[in-house]
């Protein structure tokens, strides 16, 4: 174990296959100087030019170019700087990447890794700000991960690198400075587990990315007024640990999900209606408000979901 | 007009091969637009019926092991790259033993077993990933090149900019083949396309390009040659706008009402299989062995087509299969 | 009342616009020559070609020269021939059209439909068969249509015409031929008033586009084994009509939400959540699996959800 | 090395004005990276300290009822469109009476009172935008005209390929500025482009278009007279590349240590206020004139600054407002 930041644990995630790996390579703009956030600071240093490659502002061609280089049987990384500016490839990566594989029958496959950090950062507005998760979470194809720790963000990255599936991968941005404990070396987080990030037998909660902190905040306040919160990081929203999530809803009786997305067509509301249609749960859902991310802090914070939100929302489902 | 041919040079039994190639192209389209008509092909089909000098020229030039790209109207560049006819007849009637295994059809056709990378439904799509295969040889210190095939209307989407930029940027192997019909669907693409043309884009982004009558296959050829020398040579990618003319419909379904049908007449007599035959016929080559070129092509293909037609459709199983390694296509459906 | 195809009813609703208001203009490739379906013939003849207007193949400039030209006053009507190829204009849809409204505080409109052609269609495959519509559902500042009969695609078409906001209007290629009853002259179908198709007590289906008739064809047969459908057709789903559908779930106990796209994270999860979260009804979702739409017929078959997998649940969700 | 400069010929009251906007746009960003450092503005800046010369003598050049569109390192370009410096601060700020009311920001500032259509967050998607207001101005017979700018790493997006061509091909009354800094974030874009610039670029969708020192006020503004006066005259599309250099790092975070402080130095030498200063002190105007041109900007954006740190927040409910018409924001969140 090493104490070391979300964006450490990423950096060292990547390193470790690249090492082990000599086919992995990473691109996108900036990378030589370390990238936008910093994640790939010293990599260029160790790697050379190559492999840890700068790019022009073509997210077209960034996208596009490593389909092409995932189907010649190298893995590539690929840095969409923000998860807004992926919108710029999605061609790319819904019609290319995720479905070469099934419309050739099987005869290749695109190990692809898309970075696409999300989520909101103080006051930076509507066109970089978006989590859309869901939209992914909705193509054949494409896996989904959405790491909540250092640890995750480093297990998580290293199983990605390893899959020949292409997957989305979304880091949040605010995020990067969180520090935790990593396990060194060889640590894999397999898809489709999601972590009981505390046990209660009231009310579960499901959440993951930035949100689950938020979420872990509610929970010990709702453990001081004694309701027990079973709070479960997803992790990956595909695969989407199922098994977890509805043992644990119909043991509560109580499902709420949470995330930073807006709540319309939301990944809350596959697992809201999953556990709706497998339990006799009751099921809330809190997300954001279906509108554009503001600039101003009160016009930013007004469609923040809140520890606050999260606990009276458990706290009326406990009819308190 | 085509140039007058007789005081060419060329290497006989090489465009007497490529005659057969035009012939088996070409007959494998007519068979398909027959499965068109009979409905036994179900999807769209995009013939290049009058461009197969595209194909043979700069297909045949390839090697194995280089990698193609191509487009919806890809049926002769995935022939000349050297995939199996009656397995692309499978694939088109969305049978077993298809290329893709009757899961893609005219418009996803693949062969990876002879470098042919994939047909694209998307116009222009095919140019950043042919960027990114080269972009894999190159990090692999492979000797192959990547050859992508796209029509003129594809210069007008941005991945065109991106896709050549990027070949360029990173000094890639690649050539790009501007297959250049006239149309883009219904439209005529000179219409909607501002500036000199493909290759004077191309030059804009420092690589160099040629200009070739796409329907003369010795000028394909020898194009083709020259540029791919370059490329293997190390010199980055190398750009070629081949002008040829779609004598069909957009589709199987189009007439193509929207042309006179005096220009289609005028451009049918500059069609390049009957270009190649008259050269031929020029260097000695008699009828009859040119008629026997396009009757052994047409029985290859008759009989693709009848073994194609035999063989049963795919299990409905195969829609959940291929789809990913992680997680069931099937949670939470139905 | 005029007998017409879907097809013609667009065409009829996009002709009477023009007529009304010299600012409504259509551009799209192939438009000139009646459009890729036809859903334009003829009108170059009667409006010439600066307002039926033909386009290059770039899609990003289509969509985003429109967001410009709307932003200046102008309506047009833009046409991404399939839903599919809107993938190429994504930035240009999602974070300008969508919300240069708010991000400029108002100053701007953008009055804008964008025409996407979904569905699966025989042996189109994987890239050109798509049902999106959840994506942009879960976009704040589009609204969402999505048409089932020809009195709708006349009616809803003139609102999106008429409507302030960005619309992305989505025909279903299946559909071009039906024929039905269509009011002449102006109809206009509300935005976010659903239809209800047959009334019934026992269940309740929501569906759209044409899953509606495969559903209308399964209410059929249930009615005549006794099983009374509440078939809801949703028009749009933004807005949708949560009062419609909420009464009808709450009052017969039971909602089947049904459509043609992707089941995990398609709009079916938005509203069976929210079903679940105010009424006590069952619920259930139909849609097709996580899966690219494959072209040989079996495989293509595989995928779409038919009138008796629609009974054989609504038979379950009885008990039968 | 600025070229010798005794020779010219200027109208000096015109140079006075650029002067004096130069030093409005400069104060205005210095505040900005002031209340950047402050903790006042939270949100990414982005300054174009060094590069007024494009705003001033670019869009000096535009009427009120022209529109422009602008990119993150719009400022600039804003204030010399007439927006008010008090209104730029609070959005800048986040404040009530920002131009967009504090919802936009600094990457989205906008006033369409004065035509300013839009600063962009995401690069090259103003290009395409900006074809379109143009085909609105044709479209309504109208005889204004759109200025774009955008910066040289925007050369390499798609959008630029097909706002070009758009504009060329519907022959639209559009002035694009390709505004090179040498830059895209932190890398060298020359590394990432290929051949021989933006202007070649332009040309090959045969568009006019002229390079200028992008520091060399009086040389900006003749080529843009020039070449507006074409674009209003039914000409079409120009362009015009303008070379200029980026005096700070990227955005205000950044301290660019990717570039040699010598460099940063001998660029510096070459700043267009003092070039233009230089001029204007040649043409007999006196070193206190200059100066109060600076004082009374620096005075103006004082004051602009503490009004609008004396505003107040929007409130809450804003994030509600102007969403869309149909649906409200609220239903199913929270
Ligand atoms: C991005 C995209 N836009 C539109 C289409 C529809 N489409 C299919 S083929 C075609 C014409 C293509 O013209 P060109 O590139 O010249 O190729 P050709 O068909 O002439 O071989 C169009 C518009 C598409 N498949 N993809
Ligand atoms: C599509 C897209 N990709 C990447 C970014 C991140 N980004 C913001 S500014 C910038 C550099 C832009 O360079 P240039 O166009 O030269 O403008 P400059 O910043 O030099 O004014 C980048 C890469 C973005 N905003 N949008
Ligand atoms: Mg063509
Ligand atoms: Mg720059």
């Amino acid at each position: 174990m090493a104490r070391m930041t979300y964006l450490a644990a990423a950096r060292a995630a990547l390193a470790e296959e690249m090492r082990r790996d000599p086919l992995v390579w990473a691109v996108g703009e900036d990378l030589g100087r370390g990238g936008v956030f910093g994640q790939y600071a010293g990599l260029v240093e160790e790697f050379g030019p190559e492999r840890i490659s700068d790019a022009p502002i073509s997210e077209a061609a960034i996208l596009g170019a490593s389909v092409g280089a995932a189907l010649m049987g190298t893995r590539p990384v690929v840095e969409m700087r923000f998860s807004d500016f992926a919108l710029c490839a999605v061609d790319e990566l819904v019609n290319q990447a995720a479905k070469a594989r099934f419309m050739f029958g099987g005869q290749g496959r695109v190990p692809l890794v898309v970075r696409e950090p999300i989520g909101m950062w103080r006051s930076s507005a509507a066109q970089h700000s978006q989590s859309l998760e869901a939209w992914y979470a909705h193509i054949p194809g494409l896996v989904v991960a959405c790491p909540a720790t250092p640890a995750d963000n480093k297990g998580l990255l290293k199983s990605a690198i390893r899959c020949d599936d292409p997957v989305v991968y979304m880091e949040h941005k605010n995020l990067w400075p969180l520090e935790g404990e990593v396990p060194e070396g060889e640590h894999l987080v397999p898809f489709g587990v999601a972590r009981r990030v505390r046990a209660g037998g009231d009310v579960t909660i499901v959440s993951w990315s930035q949100q689950v902190h938020v979420c872990a905040e509610a929970a010990e306040a709702l453990a001081g007024e004694g309701i027990g919160v079973d709070l479960i990081d997803l992790r990956t929203l595909w695969p989407w640990d199922r098994v977890m999530v509805l043992e644990s809803a119909a043991r509560t009786g109580r499902l709420l999900v949470c995330h930073e997305a807006v709540a319309v067509a939301g990944f809350g509301a596959e697992i809201a209606a999953t556990v709706a249609e497998h339990t006799s749960a009751k099921v809330r859902r809190l997300g954001a408000p279906r509108a554009p991310v503001g600039y101003a802090p009160p016009v930013e914070d007004a469609v923040r979901v809140g520890a606050a939100a999260v606990a009276a929302t458990a706290r009326s489902m406990m009819g308190r | 007009m085509p140039p007058d041919q007789s005081s060419r040079n060329f290497d006989v039994s090489r465009l007497r091969e490529q005659h057969r190639l035009m012939w088996r192209i070409r007959a494998l389209e007519q068979a398909a637009l027959r499965g068109l008509a009979e409905k036994v092909v179900l999807g769209a089909i995009h013939p290049s019926i009058g461009q197969e000098a595209v194909a043979a020229g700069v297909v045949g030039n390839l090697r194995r092991d280089d990698i193609l790209l191509s487009t919806h109207r890809g049926h002769g560049h995935t022939l000349a790259k050297g995939a199996d006819s009656e397995a692309m007849l499978r694939e088109l009637l969305g049978r077993v033993g298809g290329t893709c295994g009757g899961k893609g059809g005219s418009m996803h056709i693949a062969d990876f077993q002879v470098g042919m990378l994939g047909a694209n439904g998307v116009v222009g799509a095919n140019i950043v990933i042919a960027a990114g295969a080269a972009h894999a040889i190159k990090l692999r210190r492979e000797d192959r090149v990547v050859c992508c095939i796209f029509g003129d209307g594809a210069i007008n989407r941005g991945p065109f900019l991106e896709g050549l930029n990027w070949a360029a940027v990173f000094g890639l192997p690649v050539l790009f083949v501007c297959e250049d019909n006239g149309f883009a669907a219904t439209t005529r693409t000179a219409s909607m396309t501002a500036g000199a043309g493909p290759a004077t884009r191309a030059r804009a982004f420092g690589i160099v390009a040629e200009e070739v009558d796409g329907n003369d296959i010795l000028a394909v050829d020898a194009a083709v040659q020259g540029l791919l020398a370059q490329v293997r040579g190390g010199g980055g990618p190398r750009f070629l706008h081949a002008s040829t003319y779609r004598l069909t419909g957009h589709t199987g379904a189009d007439a193509a009402p929207y042309r006179p049908a005096e220009e289609v007449a005028a451009r049918r007599l500059e069609e390049p299989i009957g270009r190649a035959a008259e050269l031929l016929r020029g260097a000695g080559v008699d009828a009859a062995a040119l008629a026997a070129d396009q009757a052994a092509a047409e029985a290859e293909i008759a009989a693709a087509y009848e073994a194609a037609f035999a063989a049963p459709y795919p299990e409905a199983a195969e829609a959940f299969r291929d789809v990913q390694d992680v997680g069931s296509p099937l949670q939470g459906a139905f």
